[in-house]
């Protein structure tokens, strides 16, 4: 931005900016609207209620939901995180990169309705010949390791996140010297420490980052999870058989409206969080070189 | 550059000047990083090469039964399935027109005239969208473009048209509206990505070369960038022509995709014609980021990560 | 504690390859306890990646290392008695200094009282107490690199490398960093192993310098004898001010041969190297010994010490000027004058001669 | 501890991880000890959660949201691991349950259980004229819940005149403001008893066709849709009283509960009709699922039963979402205890038990199969409809 660019052109460039992500963010703000409505989706009159918001926690089958949704955000991120940082050490130190990238970033390719019934039809194949093995082999450990259940949408949901975390973790790895983890290697740590001591310390933003999107993902997932669950019901699976029953109740509303303001908090703070770092850490530096100058 | 897969082998000590097999645990460390690999490959890339092979098997009452046959292929290609699986084509390019056209210029400006430091904060804006749901994000264009919707409302008010339009929901426009607005992020996301390979100082040289914003897109930044804007397109084409969610809600008469075509033939009970679905979709994927890497290396997408 | 006799470091016909590129070919160095001794080289011509496999973050494909006696070939960097100092970016950016300096005994498990008192004395003797709680951003170059030291002689190791440590400091920075590195060596009476493609800063630090270049040891020994008495001809086409001739061997008697160069007859000493009749060869003299004959210009017969050209041009360098002279062949020559000529010069084009000591000039045969 | 332990300990915790998943999996829905009944909204009446239908049978229930798709119930008792999943579920009588129980996906009832049996409807006995949409090999199999007899709905305040016949749904003067279910059961037997009674094509019996009847069927609705004829097809309650209270579409055949929610979205005049040609009735019944027979919840099973089958049951769902009952007593209960519904209400719940009667009474009704003989036909021409 230098100083002779005309500063109308830059300002109306901003307000196009920003008017894009309202039209965007429409349907979120929507959804806020009507979870704050008595009589509900699509009435004409409004009335101000925040009844809803108290029936969320009291509405057995959404707080049921609720609960094996956050039981599969955790899960998958617990396992899609460490695997999305090994795959990333690899693919640094990886002279063909080709093969590695392909392969990771490939599930961000496939639509999620495909990847779902390929899935789908594989894992019921493979537990079909367990079974058949089990009978083979006469016992019957593993005839219902590859059923559709928890494990089955925990894979399809490691599949679907772990391009986005590889690729934000490897961002904030971009920043990263080697020559350090070297430096701590000749201090005499081992491979772990110099890892833990100096390399996650600042890829830790990364991490956390990646892990915060993790959740957010697997929280607002419909299409793969409803094809891959089991027999319980996750958060956007309840609020589709809703709609496509009787029609989302207040709750849903609320509840969705809860998650999404959350949601939208977490990433707020984080973008306030950086901004005020960077503009502490500017000051602090322009504080210190102030007086070599004078 | 140290080979961080060799020196974090070496894990431990041995007796000195002795040169025996590396132990166990040495060789298991390299495995440890290519475990994410072989999880991909065994859950991810088997099961969608797996679509091919199951896609001609015999279709039964309930489930499948190994065999050979094209009949799904057939029931695919010679039935109203293909026209419209070239028509969502269609509709899919008009879509990534339409967002390269609205988000692209967006990742070139905040590349351009922002502070390096703000620029991840910006675009991390547009990732606030997706903190609802897919499908609730979906449903809820349906009261915003039907008929009292929200935009004919205000249209009538304000008095610009006297009769509210029907074609904004339940047809095709409906459908490409969803697109658009479900995939607009991403080609900021890999148009912010793209725009990594463009020096900051290109702008400069430009401007001092007298070359204005047109052409410096067609001839300095559109080749810079191709790979990943090629990538962002084939994002979205590839998921307007997948996400069975769009035409499903938002689309009318003939309004339906790979993916409304295969979750339709998985709630049919015709698994082989939803494997052939997704095995013609891979094919297509395949060719298509071929035919990507050919024309620009994509590789050179993550070069500025590494 | 390692037998004193041994070297602190043996490297035997060690080779690495990376595919088919020879990055180090046969290498055959010993570098003696206590030794400041120095890799000195162009880049790329492989001196870092010998200190790399030194340190252990390479693994060599031919040959074997040993320090102090022992073959370290599968010990991974932190097993090895060596620390190693880096050219930049090797400072935890998240650590305070002494955070910086003390990690390594931090990880060795000494108890906290130990490490403050030990790091503080090492700060202490690079000069850098007041700045314990600065991160390293808030550092100039030079304090960056002294945490380095810092942080490596605080453990007392054996053995120090020195991955060119003062390539990203200004000039001047960099002629007061070698003196200190120097005094800080013969201080703490460790072996240092310094890799630098500067010459001067060799010259400097150095007991022994060893030539390195495309994989190759060309030359090893200490700074007088590099400068005056180069072994092999690239080692005088790389350290100081060399003329290098190159010509046919017209005839041989007794200790001493006739060199053809560029029309004229140059008599060298043997220095004992097989040389035969018609055999191209290489000499070097370096330019300061070369004289302008300004006084008896071009009509005095012959000496075999010199050689006649047409002047060029004189750069004036303020302590030295240089005098360029072409000769017949084409090749050019440089008489390098300390004092500043006063009198007048002759103009380009002029015939001039080139006169110089028999001792000075050197014969090379590869 | 150095790198190798690092890797070796990750992947433990990962294989941990797993381990405890599907421990978690199967302890978290161990844990839920009461009556797992897979079943739509409908199948509830009173509070907006299920309390009160568990205060009524005494027994705790959890729900599993239920969609209306025929063939998608049968894939998951069937070839999914709905038997493991859910104890009881329900679905359309007349077709489902024999296709389940030939499966052996559900289980034979004993009726002795259900002291309300004794107030069932009468067609429902042995010889009856609905007695095989509850039995399959002359075993009793399901408990009738709820029944009607799908009709038109259409917006009288707009169109000002009421409609009687199937023909006003695919007449040009609603082009483009007309709407059907997207489901091939409702959808081909609404338009095959049409194409019967109005002699448009020579159809035997509109709900179990032969292949050659629903081509005829479907290429009729082809035929509109490629004019534009249909705005869409709905899909679940909420959706397609959308549409009528939205006024997006002016007719569409669709279940009375979404007429009655679309009215009350706005206050529109929207109607139910009463078609000359017929309509296609059906019934919704709850089935004992072998899995919940072998988990011993089938004492629950019947308790509940008998609640679906109790006028309590039958007053509540005709007031609330106007599907018939399937027990004789309701008016008699109404009475017994006036305080349950205000004047009003009572005088809607009989207004409505009178126009369903006037429908049941129309000769051409048929009853919607969800599993007619050749259901592949039905799906394949179907697809075809879906993508016209």
């Amino acid at each position: 931005m230098n100083d002779y660019e005309n500063i109308l052109l830059h300002r109306l460039k901003w307000t196009y900016l920003l008017l894009v992500v309202l039209t965007l963010m429409t349907p979120v703000i929507y959804v806020m609207y009507i979870s704050f409505n008595a009589n509900g989706f699509g009435a004409n009159e409004y009335a101000f209620t925040l009844e809803f918001y108290g029936l969320i926690f009291s509405d057995e089958l959404l707080i049921g939901a609720l609960r094996w949704t956050l039981m599969l955000a955790v899960v998958v991120t617990l396992i899609a995180i460490p695997m999305a940082l090994l795959a990333a050490k690899y693919y640094k130190a990886a002279d063909n990169k080709l093969f590695p990238v392909f392969l990771l970033l490939a599930p961000l390719f496939v639509p999620p309705d495909i990847l779902g019934s390929a899935l789908l039809v594989f894992f019921k194949n493979l537990n079909l010949t367990f079974v058949w093995l089990g009978d083979q082999l006469g016992m019957s450990l593993f005839d219902s390791w590859f059923r559709l259940s928890f494990l089955t949408a925990t894979i399809g949901l490691i599949i679907y996140t772990i391009p986005y975390s590889f690729v934000v973790i490897l961002i904030t790895m971009g920043r990263y010297h080697p020559e350090q983890t070297e430096a701590a290697r000749a201090c005499g740590a081992n491979g772990w420490r110099a890892f833990w001591d100096i390399e996650f310390p600042q890829i830790r933003a990364g991490v956390f980052s990646a892990c915060a999107f993790t959740v957010i993902l697997v929280f607002n997932e419909y299409t793969r999870t409803s094809l891959l669950k089991g027999g319980f019901d996750t958060f956007t699976t309840v609020l589709i058989s809703q709609m496509l029953n009787t029609g989302m109740s207040g709750q849903s509303y609320a509840m969705s409206a809860l998650v999404s303001f959350v949601a939208i908090a977490a990433i707020g703070s984080i973008i306030i969080f950086t901004m005020l770092r960077a503009e502490t850490l500017s000051r602090v530096a322009r504080a210190k070189a102030e007086p070599v100058m004078s | 550059m140290s080979n961080p897969l060799t020196d974090m082998a070496d894990g431990d000590t041995f007796p000195v000047g002795l040169q025996k097999k590396a132990p166990l645990r040495e060789r298991l460390v390299p495995w440890a990083f290519r475990a994410p690999l072989v999880f991909m490959l065994l859950f991810f890339a088997f099961p969608m090469a797996m679509t091919v092979v199951f896609s001609v098997f015999e279709r039964t009452m309930f489930w499948m039964e190994p065999g050979f046959t094209l009949f799904s292929y057939e029931n695919f290609f010679f039935s109203a399935r293909l026209v419209n699986f070239l028509n969502s084509m269609k509709y899919s390019v008009i879509s990534v027109v339409i967002c390269f056209a609205f988000g692209f210029p967006i990742a070139v400006f905040v590349r351009k005239s922002i502070p390096q430091i703000a620029q991840h904060r910006v675009v991390l804006l547009f990732i606030l969208p997706f903190m609802v749901s897919e499908i609730i994000r979906v449903f809820a264009l349906r009261p915003v473009l039907q008929r009292n919707g929200l935009i004919n409302t205000t249209l009538l008010d304000l008095g610009i048209i006297d009769e509210p339009i029907t074609a904004l929901l339940y047809t095709h426009t409906g459908v490409v509206i969803g697109e658009v607005l479900s995939f607009l992020p991403f080609i900021v996301f890999s148009g912010f990505l793209a725009m990594e390979a463009v020096p900051k100082f290109i702008f400069e040289v430009c401007d001092d070369l007298g070359v204005g914003p047109w052409r410096r897109f067609k001839d300095v930044i559109l080749p810079l960038a191709a790979p990943g804007i090629f990538a962002g397109s084939v994002f979205i084409f590839v998921n307007g022509l997948g996400v069975a969610l769009l035409p499903n809600i938002l689309g009318g008469a003939g309004a339906v995709n790979a993916g409304l075509i295969a979750t339709q033939a998985i709630t049919a009970l015709d698994f082989p014609l939803a494997m052939a679905v997704s095995a013609i979709m891979m094919t297509t994927l395949m060719t298509l980021l071929w035919v990507g890497h050919r024309l620009f290396d994509l590789t050179k997408i993550l070069t500025p990560l590494s | 504690m390692p037998d004193q006799k041994a070297p602190a470091v043996d490297v035997r016909n060690l080779s690495k390859h990376y595919g088919d590129f020879v990055a180090l070919h046969d290498v055959n160095v010993t570098i003696a306890a206590g030794e400041y001794f120095v890799l000195l080289g162009p880049s790329g011509g492989g001196k870092t990646t010998l200190l790399r496999t030194i340190g252990g973050f390479h693994k060599p494909t031919k040959g074997e290392i040993l320090l102090n006696g022992r073959s370290v070939g599968h010990l991974p960097p932190d097993k090895r008695p060596t620390t190693m100092v880096f050219q930049a970016y090797a400072l935890f950016p998240h650590m305070t200094v002494t955070q910086n300096v003390g990690y390594g005994l931090k990880v060795a498990g000494l108890p906290k009282d130990k490490v403050s008192e030990k790091v503080d004395y090492a700060l202490e003797q690079v000069g850098l107490s007041q700045f314990t709680h600065r991160k390293p951003h808030e550092l100039s170059g030079g304090q960056q690199q002294r945490v380095q030291l810092a942080r490596a002689i605080v453990l007392d190791r054996d053995i120090l490398l020195l991955d060119e440590p003062l390539a990203a400091l200004d000039a001047q920075l960099r002629k007061d960093m070698c003196l200190e590195l120097k005094h800080l060596q013969e201080k703490v009476g460790i072996t240092f192993v310094h890799v630098t493609h500067n010459q001067e800063e060799a010259m400097t630090v150095a007991d022994r310098i060893a030539l390195i270049a495309n994989g190759n040891l060309v030359e090893c020994g200490n700074a007088r004898d590099i400068y005056r008495a180069p072994e092999k001809a690239f080692t005088a086409s790389f350290v100081g001010e060399n003329n290098m001739l190159s010509g046919k061997v017209s005839a041989v008697n007794g200790t001493s041969v006739i060199v053809d160069v560029a029309g004229s007859k140059l008599t060298v000493d043997k220095r004992g190297l097989a040389v035969n009749e018609g055999q191209e060869v290489k000499l070097s003299i370096r330019s300061e010994c070369v004289a302008l004959d300004l006084v008896n210009g071009t009509h005095a017969p012959s000496d075999g010490i010199s050689i006649t050209g047409s002047f060029d041009e004189s750069v004036y360098l303020g302590l030295t000027t240089s005098h360029l002279v072409r000769l017949p062949d084409g090749t050019e020559m440089v008489s390098r004058v300390i004092a500043d000529v006063d009198d007048s010069l002759p103009e380009a084009g002029a015939p001039i001669r080139l006169t110089w000591k028999s001792s000075d000039i050197r014969l090379h045969v590869d | 501890m150095n790198q190798t332990e690092f890797n070796r300990r990750q992947i433990m915790a990962l294989l941990g991880s797993v381990a405890a998943m599907s421990g978690a999996g199967t302890m978290a829905s161990a844990q839920q000890t009461g009556l797992k009944l897979w079943a739509p909204g409908i199948a509830k009446v009173g509070a907006q959660d299920w309390s009160d239908m568990e205060a009524q049978s005494g027994i705790s229930i959890n729900t599993i949201a239920k969609s209306a798709r025929a063939d998608e119930s049968i894939q998951k008792m069937v070839v999914g691991d709905g038997n493991a999943l859910y104890d009881a579920m329900t679905d359309n009588g007349g077709g489902m349950e024999d296709a389940l129980a030939s499966q052996g996906a559900i289980v034979e009832l004993d009726i002795s259980k259900i002291p309300n049996w004794s107030n069932i409807l009468p067609s429902y006995n042995e010889g009856g004229l609905s007695a095989d949409t509850i039995r399959h090999e002359g075993k009793i199999v399901a408990v009738p819940y709820i029944s009607n007899a799908d009709s038109l709905a259409f917006n009288h305040g707009v169109i000002g005149e009421e409609l009687t016949s199937w023909e006003a749904l695919f007449d040009s003067q609603f082009r483009g403001r007309a709407a059907m279910q997207n489901d091939f059961g409702p959808t081909l037997t609404n338009t095959a008893i049409y194409l019967k009674q109005s002699g448009k094509g020579s159809i035997d019996n509109p709900s179990d066709m032969t292949e050659d009847e629903v081509r005829q069927t479907c290429e009729f609705l082809i035929g509109l849709k490629k004019k534009g004829h249909f705005r869409t097809f709905w899909d679940g309650v909420q959706n397609g009283a959308g549409l009528l209270s939205s006024e997006e579409v002016l007719v569409s055949s669709c279940w009375e509960v979404i007429q009655i929610f679309a009215a009350r979205k706005n206050g529109q005049d929207i109607r139910y009709g009463t078609m000359k040609e017929g309509h296609q009735s059906w019934n919704n019944v709850v089935m004992l699922t072998r899995g919940g027979m072998e988990r011993g919840m089938d004492a629950a099973f019947y308790q509940l039963a008998n609640v679906y089958l109790s006028p309590w049951f039958g007053a509540q769902t005709l007031a609330g979402l106007g599907f018939t009952p399937q027990m004789g007593g309701v008016q008699e209960y109404v009475d017994a205890n006036p305080d349950m519904f205000d004047a009003d209400t009572k005088q809607i719940m009989s207004k409505r038990l009178e126009r369903k009667q006037a429908r049941r009474a129309v000769a051409g009704n048929s009853w919607q199969n969800v599993f007619p003989t050749n259901i592949r036909a039905y799906q394949d021409w179907w697809a075809r409809v879906q993508a016209a």
